[in-house]
Formats: C-alpha cells, structure tokens, sequence
C-alpha cells in the first residue's frame, strides 16, 4: 500500500467545513453558507426565479459547490469526502433557493446521490414544492448504452450546469428548465483516463493502484473500475481509444456541432490535455464535426488524482445560446461566447 | 439481559449504543472493503454516522422507536452516500416495526427485518443477488424467520447476515460504485453487507452478554 | 532518484509544439500561431492598439501563452520546457501584434528571459519600434526587499497579464500602458509553498527531492530554493507563514483593499487551497485589509508540481477598474466583477 | 591539424562540430548539475541549441566567421533560456573577433576569448565570482593570456575553464536560477561553467588530434 498522501489541511475530518468557508471566502459577498451546514447558497436570488439546486459528495473540487453562481448553480449540497449529501441538507438548501417557482435538481447518476436526493425530493413534494430531477450520465464507459440508467455522472455535469444554469436564470418556467436539461443530459457523452491515484484524506489511501507504467482508460471519478487497464500509451493512441466510444455511442456524425470539455482530474498537466486537444481536434475534423466551443481546466476533480476526460455535447441553437451566456462562480467564470 | 423474552426500551437503547461502537471499532475493515471495490469512504462515513447516533442515543427520546428513530434519523443526516440512505433506512424501518411496543419480541425483531428490507429494496431499487447490504439483511431475516425467542431470532439473523456476506463474495455488483467492475467485484465482499452483518452481530453479543 | 514521471503525452521532444498547435485549437479562432514559430497571437488586434506581449518558458501552462487572448495578451513568445524563448521568436511575435503604438513586454524576471526579451527589444527598437519592458518581481521569497532586482516573477504574473491587458485594451499610449503596469507590478507580492515536485519530460526527472514529510516554503516556480525546508504543518500554519512574510513586505496596513489570488502550482487539490483561504482571510480582517476580488485556480503551474502560492496585489480605483473587467483565453476567462 | 599556426575556415568549422558533439555527449551531465542547483533543463537546452549549430555546420557560410555565426545564431535561435542568449553570445562575439581573418590564430584566439567575455558580461549583467559560465570565460581568457601559439592558447583556455568550473563551487550564485539557492548552492559547480569547459576542451581536442 502506498504511503499517505500529503496535503496541506487542518484536520482532515473538519476539511469539508473549512472549505466551504473557504470558498463562501472566495465568492466575493455572491454565497453564503446556511448556518450549521455544509450547503452555499448564492446571495441574492430573484424573486419569481426557477431554482437549480446541484451537489453531492465533496472530494471534487470545484464541482459542485464552486459553480454556484451568476447563471450557475442557485445552491449547491454538499457531502462529506465522496458521500452524497444528506437528506437534510439537500432540502434545506433547496427551502432557501426556491422562490415559488419549483426547483431542478441536477447531480450526478450515483446510487447514493439519487437516494439521498430522492429522500429530499419526497420531503419537498409533501410540503407541495415542485421538484424536478435531472441526473448526469454521461460516462460511457460506465455501462453500455441500452443500461444508460447504470452510467455515472462525470465532467458532463460541468456543461450541464452551465446550460441549466443559463436555462434557469432566463427561461420562467420549471417546465422549460426541465426540458432544455433534459435534452443536454441526453447529448452529452463522456469518457476519461485515470494516470494515478487520488485519496481521501481522512484515510490517506489511494482509492485504487495503478502500477508506473499503466493507466485505466474509462475510469470514474472515485476510482471505479474502468474498461481497460493497460500500459501508459502515447497521447494521441489515448484520445483515440476515449473518441473511439464517444464518438459512436450518440453517435456524433458529420453535420453536428459540438461542446468540447477536457477535464482535469487533478493533477495533470494542461500541457497534457493540450496535446491530447489536438489529436480530437484532427479526428473530429476528419468525421465532419465542428466544434463551436472549447473548454479546458479543472472541474471535476477526483481529489490529487492524474488524468482526464474528455466530454463532448451536441448542440442546437437552443443549447448553444445557453451555453454561450456568461457565467460566474469560483470555479467557473466565462465571459461567454459572442 | 431479559434476552430470550424482549428487550425493553432502555435496553433497546443500550444495544444501539452497542451496535454504534461495534461498527466504529470496525472503521478501517469497512474502509478496506470499499477500498477494493468501492470509493474507500464506506468505513469513515459510518463512523461519522453512528458516532452521531451515539450522541442521540444519550438522551433517546421516549420508547424503542424512539431510540431507533434518532438512531436512524442520526446516520442518514451524517453518513452521506449510499450507505446513509440505506442504514438510515434500515433503523426507520425499525422505528416503525417497534412503534406502540413496550418490548422487542421475537416477532417484533422478525417484523423489523422484512420491513428494513422492503424499505431498503424500494429506496435502493435493489433485490437480492445485486450485491448489497439487502443481500445480508435478506439473509438475515430468513435466517431469523423459524426462531423460537428473541435471543435465537437475533442469533439467526447474526449468522444468516455473515452467510449474506459471504454470498456477496460471488455476486457481481449491479448497483453502487462497485458496479463498474463487472466481474472484478467477484470474491470480494461487499461492504455494505459487512456493516450490517456488524450491526446484527452486535446485537446478538448483546443479548448473549 | 525517484523514477521518471508519468504523463500522456507523444514524443516529449515535440510535447511543446503540439501543445501550442492544441492550445491555438482550443481557443476557437481565437488565436493562430506564427507558422513555423513557437507563438501564438490573437487573430483579431484592432489597429492602433498598444500591444502586450507576453511570454516565458513553457511548463508552466496555462501561463504565458494560455493567457492571449481578448483584455489579456495580444501575443505570446514560448520557449521550450523551462527555458526562456530565443530573441527571434520573440522578435517576430511582437513584428506580429504590433499595430504602430508600441509594444509593452511583460514576463517574469528570470536571467534567461530578461537577456532573450532584451536581445529581441533591442532589434525591435533598431527598427524605430517602441518598447518597453515590465518585469514581475513578486515573489517575496527571492530576495530580501533591498534586492528587489533579484525577486522572481511567480503567480503574480496573472493579476499583472489581467490588468495590462485591459489596460492596453482600453488605454491609447504606450506611456499610460506601462504606467499602470507599472504601479500593479510595484504593489503585487506573492510567496508559495512546494509539497512534491514536477519533472520536465524530457527528462522525466522532479526537478527537486523533498522527503514523504516534508515541504518547502518560499520555492520558486522552477524549483529554485526557498527559504525554509520544514515538516508538513497544518494549512492555518502555512498560511500563517506566507502571509508573514507577505504582508510586511510592501507593507500591505489597514485600510487596504487588495486582490488575492491563490494559484495551483499543479497536482493540489482545491480543497486545500480553499482551507488556507479561509485562514488568510481571517488574518487580513484582523489586519483590516479589504479583499476586493479572489481568484483560486490553476495559472501558473510546474508541471505536475504539488503547492500553491498566495499573491496579494494592493490596488486603488484604477487598478479596480482594469482588473475588474471581463477577459476571455483558454487559460483565462472571466465574466468581469461587476 | 596546423594546430601550432593557425585553422582554416574549414577547420574552424569541423571544430565547432566537433565542439557541438561534445555537448551534446554531455546532456545528462549537464541537465544533472542543473538538476542541483537549477531547474535541470540545461542539458537538454544545450542538446537543442548544439544540435541546430550541427545542422547549420553543414554548409556554413564562408569564412571562420561564417562558421562562427551560423553556431552563435542557432544556439541563440534553439536552446533558449540563459545559456541560448549567453553560449549564443559567444560564439557570435567570436564572429566578430575573426571577422575577415583567413585563420584561427593565438592571437584571434584570445581576442575572441576577451570578446566573448565583455559580451557576456554585458548581456547577462553579469561580473566574475557570481557564479556563472563567464567566471570559466574568464579563467580561460586569463590562462590564454601568456600562450607563445594557437595550439598552446586553446590548452590553456580548456584548463582554465576546467579551474573556472573548481572554482564555480566556491561560490554563492547571485544570477541565475542557482541564485536562491544562496549557501547551499556552495559545492556545486556551475551548469553553464561546465558547458564552457566542455567547449574548449572539445577545441583542445580538436587541435590536439
Ligand atoms: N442501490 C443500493 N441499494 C442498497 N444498498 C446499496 C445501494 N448502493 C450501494 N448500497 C450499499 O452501500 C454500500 C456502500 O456504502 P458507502 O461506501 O458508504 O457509500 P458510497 O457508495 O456512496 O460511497 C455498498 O457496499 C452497498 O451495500
Ligand atoms: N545573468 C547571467 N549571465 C551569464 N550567465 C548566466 C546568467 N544566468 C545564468 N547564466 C548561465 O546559464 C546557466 C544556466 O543555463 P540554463 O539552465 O540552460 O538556463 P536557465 O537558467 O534559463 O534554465 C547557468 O549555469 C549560468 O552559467
Ligand atoms: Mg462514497
Ligand atoms: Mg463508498
Ligand atoms: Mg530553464
Ligand atoms: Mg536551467
């Protein structure tokens, strides 16, 4: 068993409180915190505003917590290390961002995020509050897809925020917000590639062990198992194998337009993903699709893990406009595309 | 311990409170087990959750179902993951199979199993074979279905949750984290089904002491 | 020696190329590259504008070259791994951007790039081109404050690329373009802390050993020494210790207000960075220093580097109003603070 | 090799290549004392910058100087970093030193030697005792001082680098990236000092052959 890793932490048990503080610190006056929780919520909510409530385990940042914001996030629950959040603490963060209009909930396809999040969800509906639920699956290497209900949500959550984000602070009706959601969720795919371990730092241990020379293509964002573990290949061989299962699960075809997100795991180098860029780039070039924009940075982090992955969403002009508005949160800021 | 006709709400407390330490002395073999086919949180998370019930359980509101209820009502506000859900799930259900009694009888407990059971299959979506902690608890409430009196109805369910685990060993998992796996989750067993088969136990230890 | 670093990449010899053909790719038309050179430039520079050109060594990504783009750099010049660009390319990518009002130079103040900026300067003013040169000088680690000259450039270069880039944006001369550069770059002060290294792939060796328990306070971002290799301490200690170091040094007193930015050197985990923050933003209430605006992120990095570093910029009205307007580049963007 | 009077265009150039492919042989040396006191990328830089001066040693353009130039140029062009601009500088200063000269003569030789250093120490900012490539340069430029020919000069020149380079170890590097280092950089010679002594040692050789 490797040795701890070392990080630079007050004590490890209360680490997810001081970062929420942290980042409460961080958002400039635009979160707060809800008193006694681990939940942020932003400032100042229109009135008559159909909420986005996003969140789960903690272990990723900046997703969730870091994209509330300005056409983002209303609110975000947060778990502890890689645990959903509780009950609880999802319906009280959604109790402050509801402002009459119903609420979207967005998270990750996880059995202890859709439990705990349905438990939350049936509170609120008894109480009369309309609650949607949207959940994030776009890993495809997580099951093939005619089990589409068994994939993970992973850094497709970062455009889905973004979109439903956009979509909740212009569209008026819960309805609406749902239905441009929904057609995101269901045109993004997703797959990554994990270099090295990440850990916890209550426990210290790497979550899985990957030996010098190897990688686990397909890999999920808390070390769950890939679709091949292998020796450590050259960047444009791993692109290709991540757009070999992308590309045809949709499938992607010549004609379409696309979102493009490379997503940091943690510790790689943007270098890395740069040249990783490139070689899709070629390969989408050459099956006629275009990209219309293009995101690289660190969303969805799997705490000090190496790797990446990459997403690809297809777009119309409806998700296009939303994607294209500005956002603005610690972890996410964008001037937006003219 | 009044052990082969029932426990009584005091008891009923003391034993959660055995229950708790027995899963917080158990931290890092959970976490291990995770640590193979999970995300490795699994031990620290019920930790966080029955040292909370443990709190609850000092001064337990009035009756079994109370101290099962703030038992339940602990874990699934400080756990987190699938396990909060689900554990919190299991003690929910025992509040409600407790609920107007002054004792945990032998049908009682019997009660509480296949009531902890249903719920935990309609929250999780799950039935047996999944490789969960429901196999351990389908197990266990089996196992106790025959028993004579409280104390071999807790025995029974004890030993039927370690068979539960011990079946998990050759499941592949089709739901939670260690689903990815595939055929990889094969001979290990499930983490879930390790706490509960704690839980139990504990409680037989209980009743034995 | 620990073994050679683990990353996805192709031939390491060409890893800088490829990076920057994959970082022209991301920034969606945006950018193109000088052919043959390794530089990258915006593709759209309105006449008259005063340039900024920025630029350094790669590695470090995404700065400098990550950092062209609208209201930062007009151009960037990069070298290879480590390594100061050569006075050609520097000299064509500001024959590229220059638009007939000058060109300001803004990079970090390494020996290497100080003489490869200053040979280019030179042909460039041979020419009847003006230009001026900013050098950032931030880290208050490198050299005690009588030997400012010797103080190295580190994440400070980020607030710095922001401000004259809207700077050069907005303003029409040189003069009041290096004017304002020039009072951000004497009131910005940075300091970091090393936890593991990074390792160039060309060699694939960490460019340092520190022990499992060990970090080291002050290290520069290639490495250098810093002034004090000590066991791993909890993040309010660290934290204490950055900021005893910074807040003295210009000094930054009470009734300051101030930008902060914590920068990823690589491979830390945003949780960590977010704790620390909590902590210095308790010393500078204490202190009564006003934040006015935080950034947490990954800008300038040394590889696969774990640490971070904390840059605090004092700023009056009109450093405000440059830093506070929106940016947009692969490595940057920023919706603005309104 | 005319090593006692003076080298031709032609030999000048088969020097420098000679000169390029010890630097190049040198690479893991190089980027290993940078590694101590540095950030371990001069070898590698040097390898570039000496690799494209073989190229354009392939056909230089006529002249010792010609052949100076083209190297000067590409390790200026190539290797980037403080060695691109100050080995970079050398040779270009050498350029200067035997511009329209037919042969490499002692007295060229030192003159280039003297050339090389005012260049240096002028584009780096640099004086002698700061830790630096030029504090070999400038070992070597003294040592040549008193050489009676070309053959002599060079000998002396590769040994009073090599006593630059002993001597780099005594000092508290103030440029440069060593410079933080402070006292610990005592003990470790300098990089770029190395390279230098590599370089002339390479032309000792050369003309030694
Ligand atoms: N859908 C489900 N239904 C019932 N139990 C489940 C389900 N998913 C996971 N579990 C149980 O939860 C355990 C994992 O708990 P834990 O590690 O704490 O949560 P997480 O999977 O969120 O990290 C599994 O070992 C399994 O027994
Ligand atoms: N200001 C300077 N003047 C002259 N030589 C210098 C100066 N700074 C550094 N050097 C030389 O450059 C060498 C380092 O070269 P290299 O490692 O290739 O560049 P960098 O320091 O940019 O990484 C040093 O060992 C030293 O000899
Ligand atoms: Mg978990
Ligand atoms: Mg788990
Ligand atoms: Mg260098
Ligand atoms: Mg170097």
């Amino acid at each position: 068993m490797a040795k701890a890793a070392k990080k630079i932490l007050n004590d490890p048990r209360r680490a997810v409180s001081q970062m929420i503080d942290g980042l409460v610190l961080a958002s400039d006056g635009r979160t707060r915190r809800l008193d006694g929780l681990d939940a942020i919520v932003k400032t100042e909510i229109p009135d008559d505003k159909v909420a986005l409530l996003i969140g789960g385990g903690s272990g990723h940042e900046p997703i969730f917590h870091g994209l509330v914001g300005d056409n983002l996030g209303d609110g975000a629950a947060c778990g502890q290390f890689f645990a959903a959040p509780a009950p609880h603490i999802i319906y009280e963060t959604a109790k402050a961002v509801h402002r009459g209009k119903g609420i979207l909930f967005l998270y990750g396809n996880y059995a202890g995020d859709n439990m705990n999040f349905d438990i939350a969800a049936e509170m609120l509906t008894d109480e009369g509050i309309d609650v949607r639920t949207v959940r994030v699956r776009d890993d495809v290497a997580a099951a093939p897809p005619e089990r589409m209900e068994d994939r993970r949500g992973i850094a497709g959550d970062v455009l889905m925020i973004k979109i439903a984000g956009a979509a909740a602070a212009t569209l008026d009706s819960l309805d609406e917000v749902e239905r441009v959601a929904r057609k995101a969720a269901a045109n993004v795919r997703s797959m990554g590639v994990a270099v090295s371990a990440g850990s916890i730092p209550e426990t210290g241990k790497p979550t899985f062990e990957l030996a010098d020379d190897e990688i686990e293509v397909g890999m999920g964002a808390h070390g769950e198992a890939g679709i091949a573990r292998q020796k450590l290949a050259p960047a444009d061989e791993v692109a290709d194998q991540l757009m070999s299962r992308i590309l045809p699960d949709l499938p992607f075809s010549a004609g379409d337009e696309v979102a493009l997100l490379l997503n940091n795991l943690g510790a790689t180098t943007m270098m890395e993903m740069l040249v990783v860029n490139r070689r899709i780039r070629a390969t989408l070039a050459e099956r006629g699709i275009a990209v219309h924009r293009t995101d690289v940075g660190t969303w969805l982090t799997v705490q000090e893990m190496a790797g990446f992955s990459v997403t690809l969403m297809r777009l119309d002009d409806e998700l296009k406009r939303y994607l294209d508005m500005p956002c603005r949160s610690v972890g996410f800021s964008h001037w937006g595309t003219r | 311990m009044l052990a082969t006709t029932g426990l009584d709400a005091a008891a009923a407390a003391a034993m959660l409170r055995a229950v708790a330490h027995a899963v917080i002395a158990n931290t890092d073999r959970l976490t291990d087990a995770d640590l193979a086919i999970g995300d490795g949180d699994h031990g620290i998370g019920m930790r966080r959750g029955f040292e909370a019930a443990l709190v609850a359980l000092d001064a337990p509101p009035p009756g079994i179902d109370g101290a099962f209820r703030a038992t339940g009502m602990a874990i699934m506000a400080n756990t987190g993951g699938a396990a909060g859900a689900v554990f919190g799930t299991v003690f929910t259900a025992g509040a409600k199979a407790f609920a107007g009694e002054a004792e945990i009888s032998a049908a009682s407990f019997r009660r509480f199993l296949d009531d902890a059971q249903a719920a935990v299959a309609r929250r999780g979506g799950v039935t047996e074979g999944q490789k969960t902690m429901l196999d351990a608890l389908a197990h266990a409430a089996r196992a106790a279905a025959g028993a004579p009196d409280l104390a071999a109805a807790i025995r029974a369910a004890a030993n039927g949750a370690l068979e539960g685990v011990e079946a998990t060993k050759g499941m592949v998992a089709t739901t939670g984290k260690a689903r990815s796996l595939g055929e990889r989750s094969l001979g290990h067993p499930d983490p879930g089904a390790i706490s509960l088969s704690i839980i139990l136990g504990a409680m037989r230890d209980f009743v034995a002491a």
